[in-house]
């Protein structure tokens, strides 16, 4: 369980978190909602220790975030986080050299599941196989949990449903994920759980399925109501 | 492992290449002679304090040296600490040493320093501007080296130029200074009687003041004569008093004329008196140890003849003679005490003045080897 | 196997209208192995859970068995299966009902039409 | 320390083509020096042999002989070295900024690597010292070689045997770069160690409060100096009137020297932990 608990980040006088509390569970995804610039990626970057909190307590399994947190929550930021001269077997080279959490044959799999070829160079590949890539660093890492930033942003339609595949096959299950994202309707049917997202608070934390069952709203119906509201 | 090679051989590179330079370096050092002083006879303390500096020249190696009875130390082979310092001020190294506590904030040893068996005196002089005028502080530290006792107390002067010698004699410090009045351009050397009990100038006598020349191309001045350790006790203070005419020639000034007086001042009763030396008699005035004056002539023959004036009963001892050869370099002489040192074709030797003995002898050796050829001596010394 | 989902009603209760559906019109035959929940995710786009959870009400209501290490089968209990005729019927009758309510037709007009229409398109009704 | 000798030599490996690239300029260029100096002087020599109608040997008894001296006076010798100087302190920068600039946003990785993130200060410190000792072991080896091309290209009569530990007193640069004492050599780098350590404290404060960090890490620059200087400046005159002795300033000076190392470093440790940002 990756817990949030009044976590408040400033940049200068700008408030970027102001007591953010949510929790998002092993086994299940959660996606932060909210539009950019509302701190979705400082929420993840928080959870790396990748920008420091000001104030409030951020638990990986009730635990603080140390460096042994790194082989149990992998980060997929937006941005590629590999060398560009490095092909991509020495990127994978590069994990195994320093992850014990590294699974070469997952990392294999990957590479057939999203048609990649292990001599091209990192620079040389178009967004969406960057994307992959990036996915592939993430996904060949045996953690608990993953974390991923608007994997979807940018990219175009068939690799966004290659994507989304991800979600549903065996490279995700039982992990927990959080995912951040500024347009639900690629994940919508895909999502455990939404946390909503603005002006660094959490305006709504709800179960999709139980907000649909128990009252009916599908959560853009439930979007609409909070930003207009 | 292949990952690993490019650091690798960098590493054996800087490892290899930095090692053999130092190495090689260190080798260099550690091949240098070790020469050092072999009494043949005499008295071994006489030498204790005798410095001598030489450099050592040979193929590769150019290394600047100081021997003492204690033996040879090369400039290569001093620490970084001691590099910076220089190899020069043995005096302040030596009273840093032994009075380590004593001596701290002293940068500067010359002629503020006097040093006898009992007593340790420094003079630290400090500018202070009042009225548009220098006022000189004199801060004065005394060490009574038996007792381990320290004054200090510190008295005013004005017109000051500088400390020209320090004395301790019937109790009292006495500084002389030169002092010139900046209206008249006058200068004269003051003695400053200062009683350590009360810490302040007791007495301020002028001892020599300068002849008054109204011309325009006249100067005046005084000089002290050299004494071979200035920190030292002296029964008298040599002075040289002169007058010159300067004229503008075409290749600049010339000096066409020069009047001068030697004086010598008693520093125990405080009288002074003219002596009558001319160079052209006795030869040239080439050192003075507080009771002697040393004229030193070579003669035809191949000799270097020492002739110690005696100041006090205004007469000439036995002179003293060294066989040089006709070849006059390289032989360095040094008095103390009534004693003449000389230190010539690797031989030191110290002569008593008034019996004319050899007190001490001894050899410059390295290991068996009186070798000398690639040594150049240059220097002599006392701590 | 491709449903179309919409966005208010929970997820899992689509899936277990489509296999009710699937199962009444008999493209599933009782006692027919059906994919893995995994399987099942992979193959509509929706989460791993939420498949675990159509899978865990259809098993309590009794539509489908599944014994260790097996494949989930489509339950042969015939009782079962009517109910979950009836159940189908019943609710497409609410339905009518409730349209034909609302638009104030006289009930025998109705049966009418429905007869007219039914011997139509018997056959190949869809629901 | 298994991570971080992987992690130091990824980083190396980072820089290694400008290091070689460097290494090989140095070559080229410093062999430009040796041919334009000698082939001046030969031409020289010839010239005069030429216009005095002399023999070989009477010319001999005048012109006076070169050494290889007068190749390390030339521009060609010495300016690829400060280039290399120039490279050095540039990358001490770029070792850093690469990182968080460009598409690829590496820090990702390396502050995300299951180990102690001071392993990557540590790293970075180590490439920067390995690649300014590469050089300079590089260049002993150099001018090895540049002297033996020398010799090839000047005979033995007219050429001045010059030994090599004098060779690198000649001119300040080398005397710097290499001094002939052990002791000074450990000085100096040691010195230049400290620069680089509070040069990354410095960067280490800008990545993690920017603007705000920039004024910081000046002032903490500034404050490393005050402090490494603070001994020599309070022993002058206006204050404690050189009550302390060089050699006792000295070992202060190392003690305080060791606590600015000590400070950086653990501040750094604690920024790279805490405060830094992507």
């Amino acid at each position: 369980m990756i817990e949030f608990k009044n976590v408040v980040k400033k940049y200068g006088r700008k408030v970027v978190l102001d007591g953010v509390n949510f929790t998002a569970n092993k086994g299940e995804i959660t996606c932060l909602i909210g539009v950019n610039g509302v701190g979705k990626t400082t929420i993840m970057n928080a959870i790396m220790k990748l920008t420091p909190v000001q104030s409030g307590e951020i638990l990986v399994d009730g635990e603080k975030v140390t460096k042994k947190t790194f082989e149990k929550v992998a980060f997929i930021p937006d941005a590629a986080t590999m060398l560009p001269n490095m092909k991509i077997e020495e990127a994978m080279e590069f994990m195994d050299d320093f992850y014990t959490s590294w699974n070469q044959s997952r990392a294999n799999e990957l590479l057939d599941f999203f048609n990649l070829k292990k001599k091209d160079k990192i620079s040389s590949l178009s967004k969406g196989n960057t994307a992959k890539v990036n996915l592939l660093m993430g996904l060949a890492l045996d953690v608990d949990y993953i974390l991923m930033d608007e994997p979807f942003s940018g990219i175009d339609i068939f690799t966004r449903e290659q994507i989304a595949e991800v979600f549903t096959s065996h490279l995700i299950e039982d992990r927990g994920v959080i995912i951040t994202t500024h347009e639900i309707n690629d994940i919508e049917h895909l999502i455990d759980k939404a946390v909503l997202l603005d002006n660094g608070t959490i305006y709504k934390e709800f179960n999709t399925e139980t907000m649909r069952e128990d009252e009916g709203k599908s959560v853009i119906d439930v979007m609409r109501e909070v930003y207009r509201g | 492992m292949k990952k690993f090679i490019k650091s690798t051989i960098v590493m054996i590179l800087i490892l290899g290449s930095l090692g053999t330079y130092y190495v090689q370096s260190a080798m260099v050092t550690n091949d240098l002679p070790r020469y050092h002083i072999e009494k043949v006879k005499g008295e071994e303390e006489l030498i204790d304090n005798l410095i001598i500096r030489g450099t050592y020249s040979h193929e590769e190696v150019n290394d600047r040296f100081v021997l003492t009875n204690q033996g040879i130390e090369y400039s290569s082979e001093l620490n970084i600490v001691e590099r910076f310092e220089g190899q020069y001020n043995f005096t302040r190294q030596r009273l840093r040493e032994k009075y380590p506590d004593f001596m701290r904030g002293t940068q500067y040893v010359h002629n503020n320093l006097y040093e006898d068996d009992q007593y340790l005196i420094l003079v630290k002089e400090d500018y202070e501007y009042e009225q548009s005028e220098a006022q000189h502080e004199l801060e004065i530290s005394m060490l009574n080296k038996e007792s381990k006792e320290e004054k200090e107390f510190e008295v005013t002067v004005k017109e000051m130029s500088h400390i020209v010698d320090i004395q301790y004699v019937d109790s009292n410090v006495h500084i002389y200074i030169k002092k010139r009045n900046h209206q008249s351009q006058n200068i004269s050397i003051v003695d400053l009687t200062i009683n350590p009990n009360s810490g302040s100038i007791e007495n301020e006598t002028v001892l020599i003041e300068s002849k008054q020349s109204n011309k325009k191309n006249q100067y005046v001045n005084i000089s002290q004569l050299g004494e071979s350790v200035n920190y030292a006790p002296m029964q008298y203070l040599l002075f040289r008093d002169q007058l010159e005419t300067v004229e503008e020639g075409t290749d600049g000034m010339r000096v066409t004329d020069r009047e001068s007086e030697l004086l010598a001042y008693n520093t125990e009763t405080g009288e002074d008196k003219k002596l009558d030396l001319s160079q052209k008699e006795y030869g040239l005035a080439a050192m003075f140890d507080g009771k002697y004056l040393y004229f030193e002539v070579y003669t035809e023959q191949g000799d270097l003849v020492m002739k110690p004036y005696n100041v006090e009963s205004e007469s000439f001892e036995d002179s003293i003679t060294i066989e040089v050869g006709k070849q006059r370099t390289n032989i360095l002489k040094t008095v103390k005490d009534g004693q003449l040192y000389i230190v010539h074709n690797s031989k030191v030797k110290v002569f008593d003045v008034q019996s004319g003995d050899v007190v001490y002898e001894g050899k410059i050796v390295s290991g068996d080897n009186p070798d000398l050829e690639f040594v150049y001596f240059d220097f002599v010394e006392f701590k | 196997m491709k449903i179309k989902f919409n966005n208010r009603d929970p997820v899992y209760v689509q899936v277990i209208r489509h296999f009710k559906n699937q199962i009444a019109k008999g493209f599933l035959e009782p006692g027919q192995a059906i994919p893995s929940r995994r399987e099942l995710a992979n193959q509509l786009k929706i989460n791993p859970n939420t498949a675990q959870r159509a899978f865990k009400e259809m098993e309590e209501e009794g539509l489908i068995k599944t014994e260790r290490n097996q494949p989930s089968r489509v339950t042969s209990d015939e009782n079962i299966l009517q109910d979950l005729r009836d159940e189908l019927i019943i609710q497409a009758v609410n339905e009518f009902v409730h349209s034909v309510k609302s638009i104030n037709v006289p009930l025998d007009d109705a049966l009418n039409l429905v007869k007219q229409k039914y011997g139509k398109e018997k056959g190949d009704l869809d629901d | 320390m298994k991570n971080f000798i992987k992690l130091a030599n990824f980083e190396f490996n980072r820089m290694s083509k400008l290091l070689f690239a460097l290494m090989g300029f140095v070559l080229v260029v410093q062999l430009g020096a040796v041919f334009y100096e000698t082939s001046t002087f030969m031409s020289k020599f010839n010239q005069y042999m030429e216009n005095e109608q002399l023999t070989r040997e009477q010319a001999l008894m005048n012109f006076d002989t070169i050494s290889f001296g007068a190749v390390m006076g030339n521009i060609l010798f010495f300016g690829p070295i400060f280039i290399c100087v120039g490279a050095i302190l540039f990358y001490i920068f770029l070792i850093w900024y690469r990182d968080w600039l460009g598409k690829n946003t590496f820090v990702y990785r390396l502050l995300m690597l299951p180990t102690e993130r001071f392993n990557i200060f540590l790293s970075k410190l180590t490439t920067v010292l390995m690649a300014t000792f590469g050089l300079v072991a590089f260049q002993l080896v150099a001018i090895l070689i540049e002297r033996s091309v020398f010799n090839l290209l000047i005979p033995d009569d007219l050429r001045q045997e010059v030994y090599f530990n004098q060779l690198m007193n000649t001119y300040p640069f080398t005397r710097i770069l290499l001094p002939t004492n052990f002791d000074e050599f450990l000085i100096f780098y040691g010195t230049g160690i400290l620069s680089v350590v509070v040069i990354f404290t410095v960067i280490l404060l800008e990545r993690s409060f920017r603007i705000k960090g920039i004024a910081l890490g000046i002032l903490y620059g500034l404050a490393m100096v005050g402090l490494v200087l603070s001994p020599i400046i309070i022993n002058e005159e206006w204050f404690l009137d050189h009550y302390f002795y060089l050699s006792e300033i000295f070992w202060i000076e190392v003690v305080v020297s060791l606590i600015a190392l000590a400070l950086s470093m653990i501040i750094s440790r604690k920024l790279l932990n805490d405060k830094v940002r992507v």
